[in-house]
């Protein structure tokens, strides 16, 4: 679009690093030699969330495109953030056409690569990048919310709903503000109890939270804070063993977390928040390959894309009613019916005008 | 004949030194054996190997006749060996039943330690010995005295036949001196025997019925107590002869360098000690402070020294107040202080003695210019010290850990005296030293006297505070209650002064 | 207020479970004289062998499987703690040094063999965890009851009778007395004809056993599973909790039930109205704060075994 | 025997280290890897070309200045857990003036490493104050005040520094300690000068402690406070300072990241590490300046190096912390080391 600026290889990339051209030569690279890699966060390429979300999506495209791990496609672990840039340099001299950064944790670093090295095209998940080699990948994730909290809405006996946070930033802030949106357009009536965990590894703050959320009357909590969301799961299974006929829920975050809710033969995870991070890395690997690579934009996938869902696995918690109603919200926000908010000031006149 | 204990041809090397070297050692049943030498002559070590703390090299071990070999302390425990140390061996925070107990603890059916039981026993033994221990208190807050009747109580409950006593009296009081010495016949009466080392002959003289002498490692032969007397002692031990009275000049006072006014002094738990005590030094003299510990001698000393804040009443140093000073501004007037427990105030165990000897001085020129030191100089100032003090190191980059409690003190004292300060303090300054070592720190005490210097002596040894001191002021509950000339008085009097027994006619003993 | 109790309660006692079990071993192996910075290292191993072992052998024990995972995890516990033992009571090393190596070889180790044994950085969540339960007849104290006894783990009455018993193992009995005279003074023990390096080393595996035990029911009753930011500071908590629980079980106990009702009431606070517009900051840092007031208004100077951190040697001093 | 003594300090370390990579071979045997090829992949992931080695430099900067911190405490016989939380704080308020403050670089990058320090400073300080005073062991007020660090960091970057953001912008250029022409002479990596403050930093800690009257003080309140205080040191004062100048140098550290490497802050999910790596790092160099700048250097090659490790042998990361680990207790347990060496005199003989 406005400005691919992709060069393809070059030889010798070092040689590239103090060139500031970026003006948009649309070329073709032959589609055998475009290669990819990714590199994490923090979280790791198995983190069952969006980094190995990430790692399918591109050892999918490798696959369909004929290609191995190390041979065309590749990832990085990173152990902590100082790993961030010596993983993406590594493979800007290994001369991958497409490096990927998964998470804004990357930006900084994503962005001066970008800089560093006009020739290699980056994309980063989850935030925005402003170099014309490099793409932000972001997601519609309050969309996501929203639908997820009509699921809450519907399903709550008490009226009173939970969202957990990791870390309090304007990311997680998108997420709870769908939420809320999609919990008060059911009925404006519903509490919804909002605490964050200062951290997304701290599971035991995460079973306080929990505890206190069920014990005040919180049916279903919705968390969008990685493993500090493993105490939110472990204590709603904890009530439900304890307690069967109890109905307590909790809705994942990232990806389908189903399995994490199986208790018996219950299962606590209503629903999830599905961001197929999969697919948009392999969008933006196709459009690389044929070369039309979105350098400077930002997109955003969203429900339209099929990259953003509520997921259904839970047949026996996610009624007929419940499904209608999603699949009705998801009408009125694709033909912009609903404008789902992105943040607190968006909610709060979003709420005004229900 | 018969021996409880043989020690044949003992040789025990440390790297780079012999301490034992071919020593024997014969202790008969029933009698107490001095053992006499310098420090570091080995005498620690040697007893060390008895109680199965060292092995040694060579030599052989005969308990009752028969030939031992003890590896370890609870070997030497069976075979009926204790061994009361010159460190003491106590756990402060227990209590004297758990410090006896300890290692064999009579325990009920659910496993617990039987206390009541323990108890008892300890009761039965203090009563059968007469050692007065006081079973429920702590050891941190006991007297040492007591203290060093647990150890004995310790050997005794675990059925000791032969006691080894290393330097037992040197941390004591006269009073408490004169018990150990009473229980001591008490036990041999009990049919025990007895191993005592010490460097105070007296002491030899009045309970030991034989006496074995070690020099720089080496046997030097066994005597019987009542064919010798002090002086063939002392020189057999020390190789030369030894002359036990100071020579020293009658003191010619001059101006009052130290006065203390009406001075109240609380210690750690908030409890008076000094209680409105006077006292004034004079340039040119040695003022001795006779006293049973506890009478506050330390809580006066930290006060003048700045190391404890006074209550109220006055400490004047040439008529400047210093009370409640710090401790450097203190120094810095003209006090120089050798403290009484060397290791925990007198040195930096972990400094050369080169960095020791400028603990108080390390700011000033030479030894640091702008706050940078001057090591050159600070060494130099050391080597000095060291050789005008007969310092008996490798180096001056030693490790001050690595020397003898008498050349530690050595070094002290040279540092301390060094300074010129105008109120030398000196506590307890012989204690644990051998006689030829305390012959030389007398000596410098009384030349520093001579030069013009105030000296505070404070000791529990009275024949020091009578050979040293010009006057002798006598402190008795937190008081001086009597101020008397050495020439004019006794032991016996002093003695009862301490007591607090003459209070009311202290007046008229200082005239 | 009764309401609320019975909320803070059960929260409490599972939050400070694994800090109480882990500060006992704390105490057990500092009270002999061995510093024992490797808790949060002794709390990764215990953590990561509960879950594989939990992981690994559900199938086998069924409803059983997370009990007979602590023991296992004690057990290796024990065993990992030896290494601390090994280099800190016989080759004499510094025992911060060793303590630091233990957290450093322990998250490696850990780690490491998940990636190789699972190929990826952390497992999956186990299927038989622990599981909240009433105590039978307890719960039917009136008051008491439902507080106490409704919806807790049993684990944690298993980490409050374990610091029973090492207030009774220490304080009353031959084993506790020669431990601490271990700690107070070697060479008297010594002198006394007990062996100071066998004391140390049981001291120093007991710690083991019990981080090993604080770990593992961390990891089955709060994480679910093993990563490497499973244990995240919590051996170092436990730790602050030995030294402000002046090195007394019991002390380490309250300690670590204080951390435990800080953090409880930091979260039920938050709910709290008048305490809703609180800065949600101050509500985060206040478990910290208020230690650090509590050891500097009323808690005060603490003392440390005296020989804690002096390798032994024979014939030195 | 001095000489002796010279010899054992070189050879511990250097056979630790090798020890420590056969045990780390071993490992990859029994796990199933090529121990050469991963070892390589270690060798070239440090120093396999300008670029690795720029970026081991870069990361081995801040892990000398947390080193020297918690070796700076250690010897007054403090033991600062806190270096963490003071390497966030330092690196808050350094990135603060950074972006706060328009100046000439003259003024403004010392400004800013200054703001950093003085932070560190403060975060040390209070600790200090708490253990001379009242006698509050240093170990739990440490620990308690890493979590404040960085909880209240990351409050005042989302609310003071940015609006409700997760990253500050990126400090004016004078006061960054990037170069342009460090980073092209390294293929982009980020070395920047720090390098050079930490090496000077690390000369004024052994200069302070082994030659100035405050070294002298602060060592021999370490080994001795009664001692100390009869000699009229001032204890309270020699212990605040201590836990002072410590946390200056992990403030330090802090700018170096803030002002050095990232330009920015971030909020944290959790610890940085470099606090708690630098005791490992302190303890590993035996407390004193050489050996804490070689003991960095080595932590610095080893974790840069471990990166490689899985993109090219396969292996995890991870091992290079086991590696540590191990050298790290042969160091510790160079008695042993002492022991056989001797044995082995003893046989030659
Ligand atoms: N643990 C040790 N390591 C090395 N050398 C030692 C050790 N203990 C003693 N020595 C050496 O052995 C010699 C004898 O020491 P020992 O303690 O037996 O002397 P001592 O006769 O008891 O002296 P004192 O009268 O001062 O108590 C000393 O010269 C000392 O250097
Ligand atoms: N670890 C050691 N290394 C070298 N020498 C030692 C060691 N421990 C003790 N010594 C030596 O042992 C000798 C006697 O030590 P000891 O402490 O008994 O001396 P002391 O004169 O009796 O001192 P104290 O005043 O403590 O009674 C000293 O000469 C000292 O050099
Ligand atoms: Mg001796
Ligand atoms: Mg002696």
């Amino acid at each position: 679009a406005c400005g691919s600026s992709d060069e393809g290889k070059e030889s010798d990339a070092g040689a590239g690093g103090t060139e500031e051209d970026t003006s948009s030569e649309g070329e073709a690279a032959a589609s055998e030699d475009y290669s990819i890699a990714m590199v994490t966060d923090i979280g790791g390429v198995d983190d069952k969330s969006f980094n190995q979300s990430a790692w399918e999506g591109i050892s999918a495209w490798g696959e369909v495109n004929g290609l191995s791990k190390g041979n065309g496609f590749d990832y990085a672990q990173s152990a902590d953030k100082a790993d961030y840039m010596p993983n993406l340099t590594r493979f800007v001299r290994d001369e991958y056409d497409l490096i990927y950064g998964i998470g804004f944790e990357l930006k900084e670093d994503i962005q001066k690569a970008a800089e560093q090295f006009p020739d290699t095209n980056f994309a980063l998940v989850d935030d925005i990048v402003e170099a014309d080699n490099a793409v932000g990948i972001t997601f519609s994730e309050h969309q996501g919310s929203f639908l997820v909290g009509v699921a809450a809405a519907m399903k709550t006996t008490t009226d009173k709903v939970g969202f957990v946070g990791g870390v309090d930033s304007p990311l997680i802030k998108k997420f709870e503000s769908g939420f809320i949106a999609g919990v008060k357009s059911v009925n404006p009536d519903i509490e919804v109890d909002v605490q964050y965990a200062e951290s997304f590894a701290d599971a035991a703050k995460g079973k306080l939270i929990a505890t206190n959320m069920y014990d005040s009357g919180v049916d279903v909590i919705y968390h969008a804070s990685g493993a500090t969301g493993n105490g939110v799961f472990n204590q709603a299974k904890d009530i439900k063993q304890n307690d069967p006929e109890r109905q307590i829920w909790v809705i994942g975050v990232d990806r389908d977390q189903h399995e994490e809710g199986a208790i018996g033969d219950h299962n606590v995870t209503l629903t999830s928040m599905v961001k197929r991070v999969d697919v948009a890395v392999q969008d933006v690997a196709n459009r690389g390959m044929v070369g039309e690579f979105p350098g400077g934009e930002t997109l955003e996938y969203g429900i339209e894309d099929d990259a953003i869902a509520a997921a259904t696995t839970n047949e026996e918690a996610m009624t007929e009613d419940i499904i209608t109603a999603i699949e009705d919200y998801t009408k009125q926000i694709l033909n912009g019916q609903i404008e789902v908010p992105h943040t607190e000031e968006e909610l709060t006149t979003f709420l005004e005008s229900l | 004949m018969d021996y409880a204990i043989e020690m044949l041809n003992i040789r025990k090397e440390f790297p780079g030194i012999v301490a034992n070297d071919n020593i024997t050692v014969q202790l008969k049943k029933g009698e107490i054996h001095a053992l006499l030498g310098e420090n570091g002559a080995g005498k620690s070590t040697l007893m060390n190997v008895l109680f199965g703390l060292y092995q040694p090299e060579k030599g052989e071990i005969h308990v009752n006749g028969k030939k031992v070999n003890i590896t370890n302390p609870n070997i030497a425990n069976n075979l009926g060996i204790g061994m009361v140390h010159q460190h003491f061996m106590l756990v402060e925070p227990f209590t004297v039943t758990q410090n006896i107990v300890l290692g064999s603890e009579p325990t009920n059916k659910f496993g617990k330690i039987d206390l009541s039981k323990a108890r008892q026993e300890i009761q039965a033994l203090s009563d059968q010995y007469g050692l007065r221990v006081d079973p429920d208190a702590k050891i941190s807050d006991i007297s040492v005295g007591m203290q060093q009747r647990v150890e004995i109580l310790k050997t005794l409950y675990r059925g000791a036949e032969v006691l080894i006593f290393d330097e037992p009296t040197a941390v004591l009081t006269p009073q408490e001196i004169s018990e150990l010495m009473v229980i001591m016949r008490a036990l041999i009466k009990e049919g025990k025997s007895i191993i005592l080392i010490t460097h105070k002959l007296k002491e030899i003289m009045e309970v030991c019925d034989r006496c074995t002498v070690i020099r720089k490692g080496k046997g030097i032969g066994t005597v019987t107590v009542a064919d010798t007397n002090t002086t063939e002692l002392a020189s057999l031990m020390v190789g030369r002869e030894v002359s036990f009275k100071t020579e020293k000049t009658p003191s010619e006072p001059k101006e009052n360098v130290l006065e203390i006014n009406n001075l109240f002094v609380r210690d750690a738990r908030k409890v008076d000690l000094v209680k409105g005590l006077d006292l004034t030094i004079r340039a040119g003299e040695i003022v001795g402070i006779a006293g049973v510990d506890g009478n506050g001698q330390s809580e006066l000393i930290e006060a003048i020294t700045g190391l404890r804040k006074t209550k109220s009443g006055s400490i004047q140093l040439h008529n400047k107040a210093i009370a409640n000073l710090s401790p450097r501004k203190i120094t810095e007037s003209g006090i120089g202080h050798i403290p009484q427990d060397r290791h925990k105030y007198g040195l930096v165990l972990d400094y050369s003695i080169g960095e020791n000897i400028v603990l108080q001085t390390y700011y000033q020129k030479p030894f640091s210019k702008a706050k940078v030191l001057n090591y050159k100089a600070i060494f130099e100032k050391a080597k000095c010290i060291i050789e005008d003090y007969d310092v008996r190191t490798p180096s001056v980059y030693t490790k001050a850990r690595a020397l003898s409690g008498g050349n530690q003190q050595k070094a002290i004292i040279g540092r301390e005296v060094d300074r010129s300060p105008a109120l030398l303090i000196a506590a307890q300054p012989t204690r644990g030293l051998d006689v030829g070592a305390i012959e030389f720190i007398h000596k410098k005490l009384i030349e520093e006297r001579d030069k013009g210097r105030a000296i505070l002596l404070v000791s529990f040894e009275l024949d020091e505070i009578m050979n040293v001191s010009d006057r002798i002021a006598v402190m008795f509950d937190g008081k001086i209650v009597a101020d008397v000339k050495p020439e004019e008085t006794n032991e016996q009097e002093l003695g009862l002064l301490m007591a607090g027994s003459k209070v009311d006619k202290a007046g008229e003993t200082s005239e | 207020m009764l309401d609320i109790l019975q909320s803070i309660v059960p929260t409490v006692l599972f939050y400070s479970a694994p800090l109480i079990l882990t500060a006992l071993g704390g105490v057990f192996s500092e009270r002999s004289g061995v510093v024992n910075i490797g808790l949060e290292g002794l709390m990764v191993m215990g953590a990561f062998v509960g879950i594989v072992f939990n992981l690994t052998f559900a199938d086998v024990f069924g409803t059983s499987t997370p009990w007979v995972s602590i023991v296992v995890a004690m057990l290796i516990g024990g065993l990992f703690s030896i290494i601390h033992a090994v280099a800190s009571v016989t080759f004499h090393a510094n025992q911060v040094v060793s303590g630091v190596a233990i957290n450093m070889l322990a998250l490696g180790v850990g780690v490491y063999l998940t990636k190789v044994w699972y190929d990826k950085g952390q497992t999956d969540m186990v299927s038989q965890p622990f599981y909240t339960t009433d105590i039978p007849l307890l719960e039917k104290i009136p008051v008491i009851g439902p507080i106490f006894f409704q919806g807790v783990y049993v684990t944690s009455y298993l980490a409050i009778i374990l610091a029973f018993v090492a207030w009774y193992v220490l304080y009353k009995t031959p084993f506790g007395l020669r431990l601490r005279a271990v700690g107070e003074h070697p060479m008297a023990a010594d002198t006394n004809g007990i062996k100071v390096e066998r004391m140390r080393y049981i001291a120093v595996i007991l710690s083991g056993v019990l981080g090993g035990l604080g770990g593992s029911v961390f990891a089955l009753t709060i994480a679910s599973n093993f990563s490497s930011s499973t244990i995240v500071g919590q051996g170092f908590m436990a730790l602050a909790a030995v030294i402000f629980g002046k090195w007394h079980p019991l002390g380490a106990m309250g300690a670590a039930l204080f951390f435990g009702l800080a953090q409880s009431l930091t979260v039920v606070s938050s709910g709290v109205p008048f305490l809703e517009n609180v800065p949600q900051v101050l509500l985060l840092i206040a478990p910290y704060v208020l230690t650090i007031l509590a050891l500097a208004g009323f808690i005060g100077r603490a003392d440390a075994p005296r020989a804690n951190g002096v390798p032994y040697i024979k014939g030195s001093r | 025997m001095t000489s002796n003594n010279k010899l054992f300090g070189l050879l511990v370390p250097v056979i630790s280290v090798i020890v420590g990579l056969l045990a780390g071979a071993v490992i990859m045997l029994l796990s199933g890897h090529d121990p050469i090829q991963g070892y390589a992949a270690l060798w070239n992931g440090a120093f396999g070309d300008a670029y690795t080695i720029g970026e081991t430099i870069r990361r081995t900067t801040p892990l000398i200045l947390t080193g020297l911190a918690v070796a700076f405490a250690f010897k007054t016989g403090l033991f600062n857990i806190g270096a963490e939380g003071q390497v966030i704080v330092g690196w808050l308020a350094a990135v603060w003036v950074g972006l706060a403050i328009d100046a000439p670089m003259i003024v403004h990058l010392p400004l800013a490493i200054i703001a950093g320090m003085l932070a560190g400073s403060l975060w040390g300080f209070l600790p200090g104050l708490l253990k001379a005073k009242l006698g509050v062991h240093e170990v739990i007020i440490t620990i308690m005040m890493n979590y404040i660090a960085l909880f209240i960091t990351n409050e005042i970057i989302r609310s003071v520094l940015t609006d409700q953001n997760t990253t500050t912008e990126s400090i004016a250029g004078t006061a960054s300690l990037a170069s342009e022409w460090l980073q092209s002479i390294t293929f982009y990596s980020r070395v920047h000068y720090g390098i050079l403050i930490a090496l000077l930093a690390a000369f004024i800690m052994w200069f302070i402690i082994e030659r100035t009257t405050y070294g002298y003080e602060l060592k021999s309140v370490g080994h001795n406070l009664h001692a100390s205080n009869y000699a009229g040191m001032n204890v309270s004062k020699n212990i605040i300072l201590s836990m002072v100048i410590g946390g200056a140098f992990a403030g330090l550290a802090g700018a170096m990241e803030g002002l050095g490497t990232y330009g920015t802050i971030s909020v944290m999910s959790g610890f940085t590490n470099l606090g708690f790596d630098g005791i490992a790092v302190a303890l590993l160099g035996s407390n004193n300046a050489i050996g804490v700048v070689l003991a960095a250097i080595l932590f610095g090659a080893l974790k840069e190096g471990a990166g490689e490790m899985p993109t090219a042998a396969g292996v995890p990361t991870e091992l290079v912390d086991i590696i540590i680990a191990l050298i790290i207790f042969f160091v510790a347990s160079s008695y042993i080391i002492r022991w056989v060496a001797l044995r082995f005199k003893k046989e030659e003989k």
